[in-house]
Formats: structure tokens, C-alpha cells, sequence
């Protein structure tokens, strides 16, 4: 009864795997959100300042490295254990880079624990920027980035190892921690340092909030480079993550209170069609035999928008590719996805 | 061009390929990596002002495969050996069939780069060695193990190469001197030291408990008493004493079934589906987890999905200061 | 050598190494710092090693000389696929980042890998949260006056499935309960949203109240492997190490 | 007295971490030589792994993602060997893949051997690698490997080798468990045994085949979540998780021929007396705080 399927209106057989049934809505929705993001990040740049709230742990950066200064011992941070470069590691390192420029100015020793290579050539570069750019390129130690292991324990070890004989002041978990967190908050608290941390790990973030002074929760951590540089760019793109959270919220609170009116409410409405596989089926009733079946949520528009179920046996007859390989390899058309 | 000439499905011989072992397959190599040499050179000689447009190009071509598979129409039911209805569907055809060659750019690129990472080891330690500053003799420790692992680890690879001894050396029986001596440094040594480290953790949460969950704050509190409540249905035991003390409070009792199988209160309480199964641990924990901890896990998961997608966004199209040229 | 000594020598070490490093839990010493120092080394070998054997090789290496197949294998003869070389160029620009003058070569193999990772993170968005999304919709309203659901023994399936199909008083709390959960810990994360309104203050407040009870649950559940890594640990020492190994499992 | 109060008070705040320590070891360690049965509730989601392995199809093979290695043994270890134990009794032949460690493959094969010796020791069949089973091996990215794995399984798996019954390296393809396998969908189920994030990778890329996972306590919460939205089948949890498939099987095979219970009745007990030890911590904690704030209190008046 609730047909929202796009397949008959384009060719019967060419729809893109992704887009038959419901898929189009997932795309558009993500492309939607992408929108609200570059959209905002123009508007900023038009100069339109737009509002952050305050973000506690955030504050704490200077004191924390003030502190360092005071006691003549260095600042360590590391980007998260993350497997290669990405979003998480550069936004951590944009945190960084924030946090060693104040040390810098105080001329504070730094100490910045890379987990693999690549992150370790990303904060290379941008630390040295950061000296550069406060005209103290000369006093850039390189051996303040450093690579420690790619190896999750091995890395443990040795930053705990570091945190322990450097006696650090002040320290700065950001970005992708698993099950480590706790050895580096709980080694860093027994030599009380400040500690600000976060971790993109929903699981981790109870242990840091158990050991350490100041936790970003969750997304606090994006909002972070936002709060701290107030670039256009990156407010922009926060207030359009805003939008898309909004407009989940709405998806599922209109989603919930349009579903109970059509499951009842007060009484059950039945329904005697039911889409299965993206076709529509007479329903079993309770007694298993075909029959009216109560309304479920399965069966409203917005829960079908949101997961696809294309129907599976579909067969598109294709002309037979002359110089098709060998039947053995036939099957790997793509060679092995290692 | 056709990105599935990167695949290796058996294709005939074509431009992009030449038979194993071949002068001709050598001589493209060799071609290929000198050409790859010049552009760096190019790369080098270009203007200051052609570097941000450089990287933000790569960034964005490398971007755009995984965006475009994602929105350009996937072929329904694709069969091997086939060929695309139209232009449309080649285009689908070859972004399905490049999928798995792209995916291993990112690993291939970023162990390239693990030299720089041993680089900065043997700097940090070359140094404080043959300085003989302090803790020197520690640095020597690591260099000599980098060495061992280097030279057992390869040296087995080696042993193993040939796929009539790889097969044999499946049994440890048929092992050489050099593949204990791996399995030694390996399992016996790295291995266990990963599972010490591990470990170590439950010393740590335990300190970090009895430090942190004191009820002095409201927040404080609520976090304690969940986090008991979900240890305590951890323990089977008070799990199972719990459930038969509610079940015995709702009236039920330890019976023999029909067919003579024993049922314990606890059972029979669940068996009727009662009123009273809500307040067994589990089912509290259950209604815990899946009532507040699985929303909040999710309204944090959102919120990180949505940072990291718009955060992908802004340095696939060079938007952020630090992925592109300028700093 | 004798493989059952080799086997007692190993565990041995293992020992050894596990309170080598957990001695720093009394605090840094030597003993620590060497078994540190020997755990950096031989996972930075070892980097070395699996770099080439188990990435590089087969990922790269194979694929640009092809293979031959093997005796008794059905698998043709691969050609080698030259362009895969171009990777290598690429790699080395990275170790640009210390040359004073072209170092922002360094940024194409970053910029590479960070465009591929963005990309992706647009393809896997949907799949990952929408049915997340899906599974958060649900009823608010009952579907009978009856508060609780009843206890279904006894009843003819057809009954019970009836009596299953229910929306009770006391499903339709719980899920506003979910809801409110849900929508006030998003909330939270509102950033540009000025919490002028006493309501939506109040919101965000109770979304992290919401939230440090999810977290209470986690480190709930989560002790419970911790412990038993640290158990496990403790059999491989006691048990199977000092009982089983030296005392022969006398 | 209140001086006595005070220093009880204080010392229950402040007790040396050493202290906390040893005791921890104690309780961790002596147990262990005194294994004692306990009683047990299954929790819903191990039941639904249960229900899963024991009711898939026969003659369909199980693809099994085995992204463990010994550093979580204790947890992983016994809920990998619960679902083999099960899988054998059932004649339900698998091919076993990893994208996590390098190391998984020979952890997973090593196991294995364990299991088939103490099958012969039971004078049952072991299972023979290539017929019965299969080890497809390591994949070095796992975004990609699950992309093509839903994509096209025979190209994910075609240039993967393992001896056959003869010895000799043959495409894994080739073997008796995978011949019938066109697609992902062709497995009864993809049950993953995972230590580390491939859980979301494999959520999100796998769609198209039963998914059920046998994770680590600490992966549970965020791994529920998929429980819950009905993107798992199943699913396992920790050392409680293990247990439970451990007592299910027990009341399944209640025969002496078989071995149903291991690590989760070896740890189990002991894991009851840790965390009293951290629950009495706890209120130690807590009791120290209040007898201090109460003498404020006095004092104040």
C-alpha cells in the first residue's frame, strides 16, 4: 500500500544496482548532507560569523601547556592508532598544531607519538609549519615527531615508556584510541599530567573520562579545529553537520509519530499486502494461514526508504564478450580484492 | 581509457600488459619507473604557485573513484565474460571490475612510506648509541632486535617461497632451524609480549574504578551504578541467584516437566513469559543496553559518521588549509 | 634440540617478557626499559618483514611481473601489469618531507591516500546509518489499553502471536524513552545551536546524563574481557608455564 | 575514635595502587587451580548465534572471518573453538578467511589441529583440510577485501592457494568446500570472529548473506547496536558469550564423546572472584569517602 519504488519509472533493466527499490533515497540522503555541509562552508566564507557553543575541554589547552612551561617539561600528544592517514589523524594534527604553537612561543619542549609512517610524514610536515610560520624554524627539533611502532602494544609500550621518563606535564590523546587508551591515561595520572583526550571510540571514552581531566565527547573532537581557529571553513562545515543531524532527528522523530498513527494507535490496523523483496505479497495472518496481518513499522514509507531490499533474481540478458578470458578466471573478472 | 586494464583477469595481451618474465614486460617496467622519476624531477622544477592546484588534483582524482562507484548506476546482475549494454553501463563495468585494484592503493602507498618511520627510529637511537648518551645500551637492544627480526623473519619468508616446501612447512614437524628460530622470536617473544601489554589493562581498570567511581557528582553516580549493574549480570552466578529470587517472588517453583526434564524456577519464569522475567538481571541489563546505551552509543556514532564524512568532504576538495599546498 | 626443552625455553621467555613488562606497574625500571626496548625493536622488524611479505609482495610486487602458474594448479599463467610501477614513484615523494626546499612533494602520496580514504567514507555513510536510522523509528502509542505485555503460556500460538503483535503501554514508554535518549544525546552535539530556550538547555543536559549511563554500561561489559585477558595470562603462567611445563602437569 | 575514623577513612580512599595490584594477581591467578562449575543464564544474543550454527542448511558452507590472534585468546579463543566444535558435529564444511593479522590463518589452524586430535581422541572423523575445511588466508585491506568478497566472492578469493589433501597448492577455489560457491550469498552464513574493528568494515560493506559475530566484551556495546537494528543474526559476546555457547552445547551433546566445555568454564569462576575484587574496590572507595565527609560534617557543626 505504500509504493515508493523507482525501478518502472526508469528502464526496466538498466537501474544502477545501488539505486533499485528504495536504494536512490540512501544516495540522496548522503548527497543531501553533503550539500548542507558545502553550502554552509560558502556562507561562511561570505563572511557570515556563525555561533559555536563552548566546549569545555578546549579552554583547558593553554592551561595545560602553560603548566608545562612552568615545570620545564615537555607537552606529548599522539593522533589516535589510526591504520593510515585519515580525517581523524589530520584533525588531530590540526588540534596539534594549535596546541604546539603555544608551546613554541614558550619555547616548550614537544613530544608528538605517531602510530605508522604515514601519519608520522603528515605531522613531520605540519608541525615543522607551525615552528616555521612563529618564525622558529630553527628551533624545530625533527626528533620531536616521532615514530614509535606500528604495532598496537608495541606503541603502548613505548609511549608509556616515554610518559614515564620524560615525566610529561601535560598530555593530549586525540583521535582513534581502542583498548591502549587506558594504559597511556592511567600511566599519565600516575605522574599527574594534565591530561585533555578523546577518542572516536564511543567504548573507549568511559576509561578516559575515568582518567583524565578533560574528555571531548564524541564529535566535540570535530568541533575542536572549529572552536579553536574559528576558520570559516570549518565553522561553515560544522553548522552544516548540524543540518544533517537535525534532519536525522526529524527523519526519525516524523518517522515514529507518523508510524504509530498508521499502526493504531489505540487499536491494530491490519494491512493484507506486505512488500517482500521489493514485491508485494498477500500476508500471513497469526494462525499462518493468508490472512490480514497487523500494520508493522516495517511496513511504513520512511522505514522502507531507509533499508532497500531490492528483489533478488533479477537477470539482464547481455551479448557475450568475444575475447572473454577463460572460464577458470572467468569468475575473476577483478583479480583477487586483497 | 579503461580502468579495468589495471585488473588481472587473463586479458590477451594488450598495451597495459606483457607475458611473465618477458624482455618486453621488463622493459615497460623499466620505462614506466623512469618516466615516474622524471615527473618528480617535473614535479620539482613546477612553480610555486602549480603546488596546491598538484596535490588538491591528486587528492580529488583518488576521491573521486570511490564517489563516483558510489553514485554512478552499479550493472544489475553482472555477469563475468559479458558485455555493457551501453556507454553508461561500460562506464558501471569498469568502476566495478577497478574496485579491487583501487583498494589496495592506499596500503601499497602507505607501506611505501614505512621507510621514513624506520628512518626516525634509527635517528632517535643511531644517535643516543654512538653518542653514548644515557640509556644508550637500551637503544642497542632495539637495533640488535630490529636486525634479528629482519634477518629470521626473511630468511623463513624465503624458506617458505617454493610452494613444495611452503606445503611441508605446514607441519611444524618438517621445520628447519630457521623456521623455529621465527616461531621463536614471533609466538614465543612478540606475541606474548602483545598479550602481556593487553593484560596490563585490568590493573589499570581497576585502579582507575576505585579512583574514579566515587559518587560525588550526579553524572558520577549514574555511571557507577549503571556500570554495576551491567558487572553484576556479568556474573553468572548472582545472574542465576537473582533470577530463581524474583521467580520464587512471583511463585513460581523448581518443577519435573512432563516429560520428566527438571525446571528450574528461573526456567519455568521464562518458559510462562511472565511479568516478573522484566526484573532478572539480564533483562534488566538488556533494557539498559538496548533502551539508553544503545541510543547514546548511536547519537555518538552519528555525530562522528557525520564529522568524518564532512571532514572527507572538505579535504577530498582541498577545502581544509593542511591537506593542500599553502601552510 | 631437544623440542620439548625448545617448547619449556619459549614459554619461558614468554614469562619473563610478561613480567618484565608488567613490573612497570611498580614503576619504570630497567628491567622494563629493556624488554620496552626489545618489544619497539622487534615490532619495527617485524614491519619491515610482513611490508614486503605480506602487502607489497602480493599487492604489488606480483602484479607487475605476473606469475607462472605451479605444478598441479588449474591457475593460467598472469601477465604482468607494468603500470603498477608508477606506485613506487608516487611512495618516494614521501621522503621529501625533510628536504627543506620540496617538501610539499610530500603531500601527493598523503593527498592520495587521504582522497581515497574520503571517498570511501561517502560510500559507506548510508549503508552504516541507515538502518541505524530505520531501527530507531518506533512506536510511540500503544495499540491496546492493556499496560503490560501477559504472560503468553498456555495460549494457542495464534493467541499468543496475537498477543505478541501488541503495542503495550509499557513497550510504547520504553521506546519514547529510546527517543528521548536518542534525540537528546544528537542534540548534545548540536554545536551552532544556541540553547536559548530553557527546554532545549534542559535537552542537552539530560542527553549527557543519558549518555554517562550508556558509558556506565560500557565500562560495565567491557571489564569483564579485560579480566579475562589478565586470567588467561595468569593460566598461561601458572598453568601452563610453572604446573603443566616445569612440573611436568604434575 | 575519631582519629581512628579518620585514618579508616582516608586509608580506604587511598589505598597503594602495589596493594590493589597483588591482590588482583592473587585472585586472578589461584582460582585457577580450583576449577568449580557455576549455573548460567544464556543471554538472547548468544541463544540467536546457537540457534544460527545449529540450524543453518548442511550442505552449505559457513564462511568464517577469523580476525583473532593469541593476544585475545582468552576471549576469542573459546568462541572460536565453541563454533568449530559445533560446525564439526555437524559435518558443516568452512572456508576461514582474515583481515586483521597476518598471524590469524596459522592461530586459526593451530586450533583447529587441537580440536581434530581431540576428535580422534573421541574416535570421531577429523576433519581434513581441502575436503572438510579450508584456510583462504590473510588480506591485507579490509574495506577492500569486504567490498569484493559481497562484490564477487570467486574474484575476492581466485589468486588465494592452500595445499589440497595430496599437499600440493591449489586455487582455493578448486576445493571441495568452496566448488559450489558462485556467490556470498552461496554460504550459509558469515560468521566473523573478530578482536578489532572489521566488525563496522564488514557490517558495512557485507549485505548480501547471513551475518553473525563472536566479538570481544570491550566490542560488545558498540557491536549490540547491530544486534539490535537486526544487522546481525547472532551475536557472542566476551567471555559471558563463550560460556554460554558452552552450556548450550552441553545441554545439545550432553554425551561423554564430546568436549563442550573449555575456556569459558576454565575462566568463568575466576572471572566472578575479579570482579568482586573491583566491586569491593569500589565501595571501599566510595564507604572511605563517606566516613571522611561525614567527620567534615561533625566538624562543621
Amino acid at each position: 500500500m505504500f509504493d515508493i519504488n523507482l525501478a518502472p519509472m526508469l528502464a526496466q533493466y538498466y537501474v544502477g544496482d545501488q539505486y533499485r527499490d528504495t536504494g536512490w533515497f540512501g544516495v540522496l540522503f548522503t548527497l543531501m548532507i553533503a550539500l548542507f555541509v558545502l553550502f554552509n562552508i560558502a556562507r561562511a566564507g561570505k563572511g557570515k560569523d556563525l555561533y559555536i557553543r563552548r566546549i569545555p575541554g578546549l579552554n583547558a589547552i593553554d592551561e595545560a601547556v602553560g603548566r608545562a612551561t612552568e615545570m620545564g617539561r615537555p607537552v606529548l600528544m599522539v593522533p589516535g592508532l589510526s591504520d593510515s592517514v585519515n580525517a581523524i589523524v589530520v584533525q588531530a594534527l590540526n588540534i596539534f598544531s594549535y596546541v604546539s604553537r603555544i608551546a613554541a612561543r614558550f619555547s616548550n619542549p614537544i613530544l608528538l607519538c605517531c602510530y605508522n609512517a604515514a601519519i608520522y610524514t603528515v605531522a613531520q610536515e605540519m608541525i615543522r609549519d607551525v615552528y616555521q610560520q612563529e618564525g622558529l624554524g630553527d628551533r624545530f627539533d625533527p626528533d620531536s615527531v616521532r615514530f614509535i611502532s606500528d604495532r598496537q602494544f608495541a606503541f603502548a609500550a613505548g609511549v608509556s615508556g616515554l610518559i614515564l621518563r620524560e615525566q610529561t606535564a601535560a598530555t593530549f590523546f586525540l583521535g582513534d584510541f581502542y583498548a591502549e587508551s587506558l594504559i597511556f591515561a592511567e600511566t599519565a595520572n600516575s605522574i599527574g599530567a594534565i591530561q585533555v583526550a578523546s577518542s572516536t571510540q564511543p567504548t573507549q571514552t568511559p576509561f578516559f573520562i575515568a582518567a583524565c581531566d578533560y574528555v571531548l565527547i564524541g564529535d566535540e573532537f570535530y568541533a575542536a579545529s572549529a572552536y579553536l581557529t574559528r576558520a570559516p571553513v570549518l565553522v561553515g562545515s560544522l553548522v552544516g553537520q548540524d543540518w544533517a543531524k537535525l534532519l536525522m532527528m526529524s527523519t526519525i522523530a516524523v518517522g515514529s509519530i507518523l508510524g504509530s498513527f498508521l499502526m493504531g494507535p489505540f487499536s491494530q490496523k491490519m494491512i493484507s499486502e506486505e512488500k517482500v523483496a521489493g514485491e508485494y505479497k498477500p500476508t500471513k495472518g497469526f494462525d499462518e494461514q493468508p490472512g490480514p496481518r497487523p500494520v508493522k513499522m516495517e511496513d511504513t514509507i520512511i522505514h522502507q526508504l531507509l533499508t532497500p531490499a531490492p528483489k533478488g533474481d533479477v537477470k539482464v540478458k547481455r551479448e557475450p564478450d568475444p575475447d572473454a578470458p577463460a572460464p577458470t578466471d572467468a569468475a575473476a573478472p577483478a583479480g583477487g580484492g586483497e | 581509457m579503461n580502468l579495468d586494464l589495471l585488473a588481472q583477469a587473463a586479458t590477451p595481451p594488450s598495451f597495459w600488459n606483457a607475458p611473465h618474465g618477458s624482455t618486453e614486460l621488463w622493459t615497460k617496467i623499466i620505462i614506466a619507473f623512469v618516466v615516474g622519476i622524471a615527473f618528480i624531477f617535473a614535479l620539482m622544477a613546477a612553480p610555486h604557485k602549480m603546488r596546491r592546484p598538484v596535490v588538491a588534483f591528486f587528492t580529488f582524482i583518488s576521491g573521486l573513484y570511490y564517489v563516483l562507484y558510489y553514485v554512478w548506476p552499479v550493472p544489475v546482475a553482472k555477469e563475468p565474460g559479458t558485455l555493457p549494454l551501453n556507454a553508461a553501463e561500460n562506464v558501471g563495468f569498469w568502476l566495478t571490475d577497478a574496485l579491487p585494484v583501487v583498494a589496495k592503493f592506499s596500503n601499497v602507498l602507505s607501506g611505501f612510506l614505512l621507510g621514513l618511520g624506520i628512518f626516525s627510529l634509527l635517528r632517535v637511537h643511531g644517535r643516543r648509541l654512538f653518542k653514548m648518551q644515557k640509556d644508550w645500551f637500551f637503544s642497542l637492544v632495539l637495533i640488535l632486535s630490529i636486525l634479528l627480526m629482519v634477518v629470521v623473519g626473511y630468511w623463513d619468508w624465503y624458506t617458505r617461497l617454493d610452494p613444495k616446501t611452503s606445503s611441508k612447512l605446514q607441519d611444524p614437524a618438517n621445520w628447519t632451524s630457521i623456521n623455529v628460530a621465527r616461531d621463536f622470536v614471533f609466538d614465543g617473544m612478540l606475541q606474548q609480549m602483545d598479550a602481556a601489554m593487553f593484560s596490563l589493562i585490568a590493573f589499570y581498570i581497576l585502579s582507575a574504578a576505585y579512583r574514579a567511581f566515587r559518587v560525588r557528582s550526579i553524572e558520577a553516580t549514574i555511571l557507577l551504578a549503571t556500570a554495576l549493574i551491567v558487572i553484576l549480570s556479568l556474573m553468572g552466578a548472582v545472574e542465576y541467584l537473582w533470577g530463581s529470587g524474583v521467580a520464587s517472588m512471583f511463585g513460581f517453583h523448581d518443577t519435573v516437566l512432563a516429560d520428566g526434564t527438571k525446571q528450574t524456577a528461573a526456567e519455568a519464569m521464562t518458559a510462562a513469559n511472565s511479568f516478573g522475567g522484566n526484573f532478572t538481571l539480564t533483562s534488566i541489563r538488556g533494557w539498559i543496553q538496548s533502551t539508553v546505551q544503545t541510543p547514546s552509543i548511536r547519537a555518538i556514532d552519528w555525530g562522528i559518521g557525520i564529522g568524518a564524512l564532512a571532514m572527507g568532504l572538505r579535504l577530498w576538495l582541498s577545502l581544509e588549509r593542511t591537506s593542500g599546498g599553502n601552510s | 634440540m631437544d623440542p620439548e626443552l625448545l617448547l619449556k625455553i619459549k614459554m619461558g621467555v614468554g614469562v619473563l617478557a610478561t613480567v618484565g613488562l608488567y613490573s612497570v606497574l611498580y614503576r619504570e625500571n630497567k628491567f622494563y626499559r629493556f624488554w620496552e626496548h626489545m618489544f619497539l625493536g622487534l615490532a619495527a622488524g617485524w614491519a619491515i618483514v610482513a611490508l614486503w611479505t605480506e602487502s607489497l609482495h602480493d599487492d604489488w610486487y606480483v602484479k607487475i611481473v605476473g606469475n607462472a602458474p605451479e605444478a598441479g594448479s588449474t591457475a593460467p599463467t598472469t601477465p604482468g601489469y607494468w603500470a603498477y610501477v608508477l606506485l613506487l614513484p608516487i611512495g618516494i615523494m614521501g621522503y621529501f618531507v625533510f628536504s627543506r626546499k620540496h617538501n610539499w612533494l610530500s603531500r601527493i602520496p598523503i593527498g592520495i591516500i587521504l582522497g581515497l580514504w574520503s571517498g570511501q567514507q561517502v560510500q559507506v555513510w548510508f549503508n552504516r546509518y541507515g538502518p541505524q536510522m530505520a531501527d530507531s523509528i518506533k512506536p510511540i502509542l500503544p495499540t491496546t489499553s492493556s499496560f503490560f505485555r501477559p504472560g503468553t503460556v498456555g495460549m494457542s500460538p495464534t493467541d499468543a502471536a496475537a498477543a505478541n503483535s501488541q503495542v503495550y503501554v509499557s513497550d510504547a514508554i520504553t521506546n519514547i524513552i529510546f527517543l528521548i535518549t536518542l534525540l537528546s544525546a544528537v542534540s548534545y552535539f548540536l554545536f551552532s545551536v544556541e540553547m536559548k530556550n530553557k527546554f532545549l538547555k534542559n535537552m542537552t543536559v539530560l542527553g549527557r546524563m543519558l549518555l554517562m549511563v550508556g558509558f556506565g554500561a560500557i565500562f560495565g561489559s567491557t571489564v569483564m574481557m579485560r579480566f579475562t585477558l589478565l586470567i588467561d595470562r595468569m593460566y598461561f603462567i601458572f598453568i601452563e608455564f610453572l604446573k603443566n611445563g616445569l612440573f611436568g602437569g604434575t | 575514635m575519631a582519629k581512628v575514623e579518620r585514618s579508616l577513612g582516608e586509608k580506604l580512599q587511598s589505598l597503594p595502587k602495589p596493594v590493589l595490584y597483588t591482590i588482583l594477581i592473587l585472585v586472578t591467578s589461584i582460582p585457577q587451580f580450583f576449577p568449580v562449575p557455576l549455573p548460567n543464564k544464556e543471554s538472547k544474543s548468544s541463544e540467536d548465534v546457537f540457534n544460527l550454527l545449529t540450524t543453518i542448511p548442511e550442505d552449505q558452507p559457513v564462511l568464517i572471518g577469523s580476525d583473532w590472534t593469541n593476544s585475545t585468546r582468552g576471549e576469542s579463543g573459546g568462541l572460536f573453538k565453541s563454533m568449530i566444535r559445533i560446525l564439526m558435529r555437524r559435518n558443516i564444511k568452512f572456508a576461514i578467511y582474515t583481515t586483521a593479522d597476518p598471524q590469524a590463518p596459522q592461530v586459526a589452524k593451530d586450533v583447529i589441529r587441537l580440536l581434530n586430535e581431540e576428535r580422534k581422541a573421541n574416535n570421531q572423523k577429523p576433519y581434513e583440510v581441502w575436503t572438510d575445511w579450508v584456510s583462504v588466508g590473510y588480506f591485507a585491506n579490509p574495506e577492500g577485501t569486504a567490498n569484493s568478497i559481497n562484490n564477487n566472492v570467486r574474484a575476492a578469493f581466485a589468486d588465494k592457494k592452500s595445499p589440497d589433501a595430496a599437499g600440493a597448492m591449489k586455487p582455493v577455489m578448486d576445493s571441495p568446500v568452496l566448488a559450489n560457491v558462485k556467490q556470498v550469498s552461496d554460504f550459509s552464513a558469515l560468521v566473523l570472529v573478530t578482536a578489532s574493528n572489521t566488525s563496522n568494515v564488514t557490517i558495512e560493506r557485507v549485505t548480501k548473506t547471513k551475518l553473525a559475530m563472536m566479538v570481544t566484551g570491550v566490542m560488545g556495546p558498540e557491536t549490540q547496536v547491530y544486534y539490535e537494528s537486526g544487522q546481525l543474526k547472532g551475536l557472542a559476546i566476551g567471555l559471558k558469550g563463550c560460556y554460554d555457547l558452552e552450556t548450550m552445547m552441553a545441554k545439545k551433546w550432553p554425551g561423554k564423546e564430546y568436549v563442550n566445555m573449555d575456556n569459558g568454564a576454565k575462566y568463568y569462576p575466576t572471572l566472578h572472584l575479579a570482579l568482586l575484587l573491583l566491586i569491593l574496590a569500589v565501595v571501599a572507595g566510595n564507604v572511605g569517602m563517606f566516613m571522611t565527609r561525614k567527620r567534615t560534617v561533625q566538624r562543621g557543626s
